[in-house]
């Protein structure tokens, strides 16, 4: 089963990857409200069972994927 | 009696090791290495260094899959007792993500990859720096990508409260919040340092300050 | 059936002269995998069938050579127990679709040619070439370039000390990124070179897995662009400068403890090239089960196998009882390694699927009988000479607007994003002319220089080809090195057509020429055809890279002026002569150059920077925009010069700072400088004179003062304003 | 309105953190059949209509956030 694992930079932190994008995008003229750029893990776990895909996924995230100061997370079960 | 060796962690990908390895051996010490699958007894060794470069590729962020490693469990041991640690670059983005040291290090606001030499400021006394040179300026080449220090506010402002800034640059390369270079653990054995000071101990390489920090090995 | 055929020959890029010589060697038609083999093997890239018969000029014996072209990379003796390995290549097609991982690739590439031989890479350099900043995708093209090479080399740990940056229109849509690793070999350490040996021996596969990166890449980067070669693009090849990481410490780690026999690199045509070179160098056979390989998609096929340019892998050859520690070795740098079968006695390849061959045949037919072509060239003319140079020639370009030109502005936006000082060796980075290496175990300097100035290649092939030779070469003696040895990487347009192989031809000779007489060997290097792009053909560009090595790094004779009051002497073995203009082209050229006299004048400039120690402070070759740039570019924020043009000027130049002569140099000491100069320069029909001295403040060239603020102002700003998009 | 953008290296193509990030969670002992690791982009839009904002999200991403060549992209509409 595959969970997708979305993972955005906090408000606080400031995230120069979104704001260069925004500079960019602003000075072709095609202007945005706002744009943050982070990261997307796509897992492909063994679990066949949703919930207990999740709580794998969540417990792998939690692990490793994301660091709390700065990130958060969202998943998400993806179609096979 | 001679010193008990310098320990210097390895992982994979880790490309400053042979560097602080020389370094160390300058300064007529011993090295020894550490390997990251390896877990080690920490009284066997006088002080540990954990180098940068680029463990595991700086994939998702940096130091982040490194600092699950066995060794760095042993090297959290040496933390409690009060040993010695310095972590230069990845070597202290390894240590924040490990939880040996508060924060945590991201991309630097110009977004790009910056080797330079910078003027830095030795703020306060640990494990690291004597008392003598606080307040000194030292010469040290950075080389890093992601070396902005970011912690929230409240807590920067305690970091500066208990002395725990040891090490800020005169000119600010990479947005690091309030100019951090360096912070130390509350206890003050566990440093991380962003410039290199094992690239600065002898006069061809273009200054011989990292001997200011580096020679606090020396017991 | 006949279409059928042409389908297939257009496919595997095989012209019908190919297959019939091909065929005849086989004796039968081609059939199953030979097709995909000989497109690979026989391609331009692999074979190198335009260039051999003129390649072969630039052998000599030397000494000092311990392994010549032919291997991964040429080895020379440095002596005291260490030699040195390297080599420059070309990325240039892969760089131009995805400038990124193409630069990323190529360095990853170069690295390898390096550390198969046994030595640990210890520096990088790159010889970059890009259009016109306003040109399309100019200002993406040079940041994926950059940034892939900072990426990769950064990562991999091995400092980039030195480089060459050229702007021109020429290179519009066909840029040139080549790169250069050198490697160094300890006291004790093995050489280790590629051909298989030892009937019985296994052949094995370590590093990555195999993909579909770049399936057909060598036979495609032997064609020129077409329009639409976005629809021809293979899967794109990644660069996992992790992986190599850990390739380098498992590979020097078999290697030092003496276990394997051989070891080869997969490049280019990766399995097919490597394999089939080791088997046909050694004179055996090698039997590999292809589905053994390990696949990063089950779904690759045999053929895709044998052409995948999947990046960090390696193939070796070990005695079956060192297997186990050789697996060892590479399971614990967390790499996977897998036995593809074994070396034959029979020098023929024998290719198993699924336990059944699919493919026998003998290596020799695919690499030592590629076709060979004497392509037709004239002989070389001289095109821009001239009697004496018209007064206006250059136009108007004085020094400050020159300073902010792409051809002259600072670039420190590019090499600021690589680390310079990883391993801790490095004594002069890339704020230098020279990069300087300290050896380790001696202590003793290492230069390292980058050839080839596309201005002068664009003004006359064949002086171009002496440059690419002597004006690295002066530029290691002004620092007290003695040139040692050369690589090259000769990136040329379409060779079918006759001016451009006239070009390649006077080039290559010139350059031969130059290193037998500085005594300096090229021992190894690259040929780039078909760099032409709808039609356009890029500036011939032999690219050079030169090693020169000084007994100690003491007094080691700045690139910027040091103390005021310092004597600055222009020394001058007078030659060719022209001029720039501000666009940085050359119209025309007087004069010729004697390069026996060169060669030993380069000598006479290192003697005399030898022998006067710290006497001699800083010191700059004279290069593109003259006397006047090499000034502002020696001078500092607070040192300058004052200096007069009476005497040295030739006299027909309207601006005689702006001019350059090939080949003049200048040498800032302590007063009295000009006659020790003197003392040697009349022996070689050269003369030296007195410009002035090191003063504060300013730099003043006859009657005009420029504040040096100014100066560096502009100097520096000029990448920002060209490129905007990326500052 | 906002729209998330899911970029991944393409299938084919060797996705070097994905391989990273797979072989320190097995050597943790928290094996997964694949990790993909690619980026997730959070734009932030004037359009308030889900098609519009979808085809300007498209546009983007066309424009600056995936490279073609070694990537592909997912839109989705994302809750306020
Ligand atoms: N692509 C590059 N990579 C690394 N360093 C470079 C590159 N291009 C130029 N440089 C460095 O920039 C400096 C200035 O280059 P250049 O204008 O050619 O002047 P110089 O004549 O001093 O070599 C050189 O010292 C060179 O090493
Ligand atoms: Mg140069």
């Amino acid at each position: 089963m595959k969970i997708g694992v979305r993972i955005l930079p906090k408000n606080e932190v400031l995230d120069t990857q979104g704001r260069a994008v925004e500079s960019t995008l602003k000075s072709h003229g095609r202007s945005v409200n706002q744009c943050r750029v982070g990261k997307y893990v796509q897992l492909d776990l063994a679990e066949t069972e949703p919930a207990l895909a999740l709580k794998k996924a969540g417990e792998i995230a939690e692990f490793i994927l994301y660091n709390p100061l700065i990130e958060t997370f969202e998943l998400e079960v993806l179609p096979n | 009696m001679a010193q008990k060796p310098v320990g210097i962690l390895r992982f994979l990908g880790t490309n400053c090791d042979r560097d602080v390895w020389q370094a160390v051996e300058t300064l007529g010490l011993t090295p020894r290495w550490l390997w990251h699958e390896d877990t080690f007894h920490p009284a066997d060794y006088s002080g540990f260094v954990v180098p940068g470069g680029f463990s595991y590729g700086d994939y998702l962020r940096c130091g982040a899959l490194a600092a699950k490693a066995p060794a760095v469990q042993s090297l959290s041991e040496a933390a409690k007792k009060g040993q010695p640690i310095l972590g230069i670059c990845n070597g202290f983005q390894i240590l924040c993500e490990s939880g040996l040291l508060p924060g945590v290090l991201v991309r630097n606001e110009g977004r790009r990859f910056i080797d330079k030499w910078v003027k830095l400021k030795l703020r306060s006394s640990n494990a690291w720096t004597q008392s003598a040179s606080v307040g000194r300026e030292l010469n040290l080449p950075i080389a890093h990508g992601e070396g902005r220090f970011f912690l929230e506010a409240d807590g920067i402002d305690r970091l500066f409260e208990n002395n725990q800034v040891w090490c800020t640059y005169s000119d600010n390369p990479n947005g690091s919040l309030k100019d951090i270079a360096g912070i130390s653990s509350p206890t003050g054995n566990v440093c991380g340092l962003m410039p290199h000071p094992e690239r600065a101990v002898t006069t061809w390489m273009g200054s011989e300050d990292g001997r200011v920090i580096l020679s606090n090995l020396l017991v | 059936m006949e279409t059928e055929f042409a389908a297939k020959l257009k496919k595997y890029r095989l012209s019908s002269d190919e297959y019939e010589r091909a065929k005849k060697l086989l004796g039968r038609d081609l059939q199953g995998l030979e097709w995909a083999l000989f497109s690979a093997l026989w391609s331009e890239h692999c074979s190198y069938k335009s260039s051999k018969v003129h390649l072969k000029k630039f052998a000599f014996s030397s000494p000092r050579v311990l392994q010549a072209m032919g291997e991964n990379a040429g080895v020379i003796d440095l002596g005291e127990g260490e030699r040195l390995a390297f080599k420059m290549e070309s990325h240039n097609h892969p760089s131009f679709i995805e400038p990124y991982q193409g630069a990323a690739t190529g360095v990853g590439g170069i690295l390898r040619d390096i550390f198969t031989m046994g030595a640990r890479p210890i520096a990088l350099a790159n010889y970059l070439c890009f259009g016109d900043p306003k040109a399309p995708r100019m200002q993406a093209l040079v940041e994926g370039v950059v940034s892939g090479i900072s990426g990769y080399g950064n990562c991999v740990g091995v400092p980039t000390i030195t480089g060459q940056t050229e702007f021109d229109a020429s290179y519009n849509n066909n840029i040139l990124v080549n790169a250069m690793a050198v490697g160094l070999f300890t006291e004790g350490e093995p050489i280790v070179t590629s051909p298989a040996r030892g009937v019985g021996n296994l052949v094995v596969y370590v590093g990555a897995k195999t993909g579909r990166d770049g399936v057909h890449g060598a036979s495609m980067a032997s064609e020129s662009f077409a329009a639409d070669s976005a629809s021809k693009r293979p899967t794109v090849q990644i660069g996992d400068p992790f992986f190599e990481k850990l390739l380098i410490e498992s590979c020097l780690e078999v290697i030092q403890k003496d276990l394997v026999v051989a070891i080869q690199d997969m490049g280019a045509a990766g399995l097919t090239s490597s394999s089939f070179e080791m088997s046909a160098k050694g004179g055996v056979g090698l039997r590999m089960h292809l589905d053994r390989v390990p696949l990063r998609d089950s779904s690759v096929g045999p053929e895709e196998i044998l052409l995948s340019e999947s990046q960090e892998r390696m193939l070796l050859i070990c005695e079956p009882h060192n297997l186990e520690p050789v697996r060892e070795v590479f399971e614990r740098w967390g790499l996977d390694i897998q036995v593809l079968g074994e070396v034959l006695p029979t020098p023929e390849m024998e290719l198993l699927w699924k336990n059944e061959v699919v493919c026998k045949i003998n290596p020799a037919l695919l690499t030592d009988h590629a076709p060979m072509h004497d392509r037709p060239f004239e002989k070389w003319q001289p095109k821009k000479q001239v009697s004496n140079l018209s007064p206006n020639g250059a136009g108007d370009v004085a020094l400050p607007a020159v300073l902010g030109s792409p051809q002259a502005m600072s670039r420190r936006w590019i090499y600021q994003q690589y680390d310079q000082r990883v391993g801790g060796k490095t004594v002069r980075d890339c704020d230098d002319s020279v990069a300087v290496v300290r050896l380790p175990t001696t202590g003793r300097g290492l230069g390292i220089v980058l050839g080839c100035r596309p201005s002068v290649m664009r003004m006359d092939a064949q002086v171009g080809g002496y440059d690419a030779a002597f004006y690295p070469a002066l530029e290691l003696s002004a620092k007290g090195f003695e040139p040692l040895a050369l690589t090259d990487c000769l990136n040329f347009g379409n060779p079918e057509r006759v001016p451009i192989m006239s070009e390649f031809v006077a080039s290559v000779e010139a350059l031969a020429h130059a290193s037998r007489l500085l005594d300096a060997p090229v021992i190894s290097g690259n040929v780039s055809f078909y760099n032409e792009t709808m039609g356009v053909n890029i500036t011939s560009t032999p690219a050079t890279g030169m090693v020169g090595l000084r007994p100690d790094i003491e007094s080691l004779p700045a690139s910027h002026f040091t103390q005021s009051g310092d004597e600055i002497v222009l020394w001058r073995l007078p030659g060719v002569s022209y001029a720039l203009n501000a666009s940085g082209q050359i119209s025309e050229f007087s004069g010729s150059l004697e390069p026996e006299a060169v060669a030993l004048w380069l000598k006479a400039v290192r003697g005399l920077v030898t022998s006067n120690g710290s006497q001699i402070r800083a010191s700059r070759v004279v290069g593109k925009y003259g006397v006047g740039y090499a000034l502002a570019r020696l001078s500092t924020e607070v040192l300058g010069a004052r200096v007069q043009s009476t005497g040295w000027a030739n006299s027909a130049s309207a601006n005689p700072w702006h001019q350059e002569t090939l080949y003049e140099v200048l040498l800032v000491g302590v007063p009295g400088l000009l006659s020790k100069v003197n003392e040697v320069a009349a022996r070689h029909r050269s003369t030296a004179w007195k410009l002035g001295s090191v003063e504060a403040g300013a730099l003043t060239l006859d009657n005009s003062e420029h504040a040096l603020g100014n100066l560096l102002k502009i100097y520096r700003t000029g990448w920002g304003n060209h490129f905007a998009q990326l500052a």
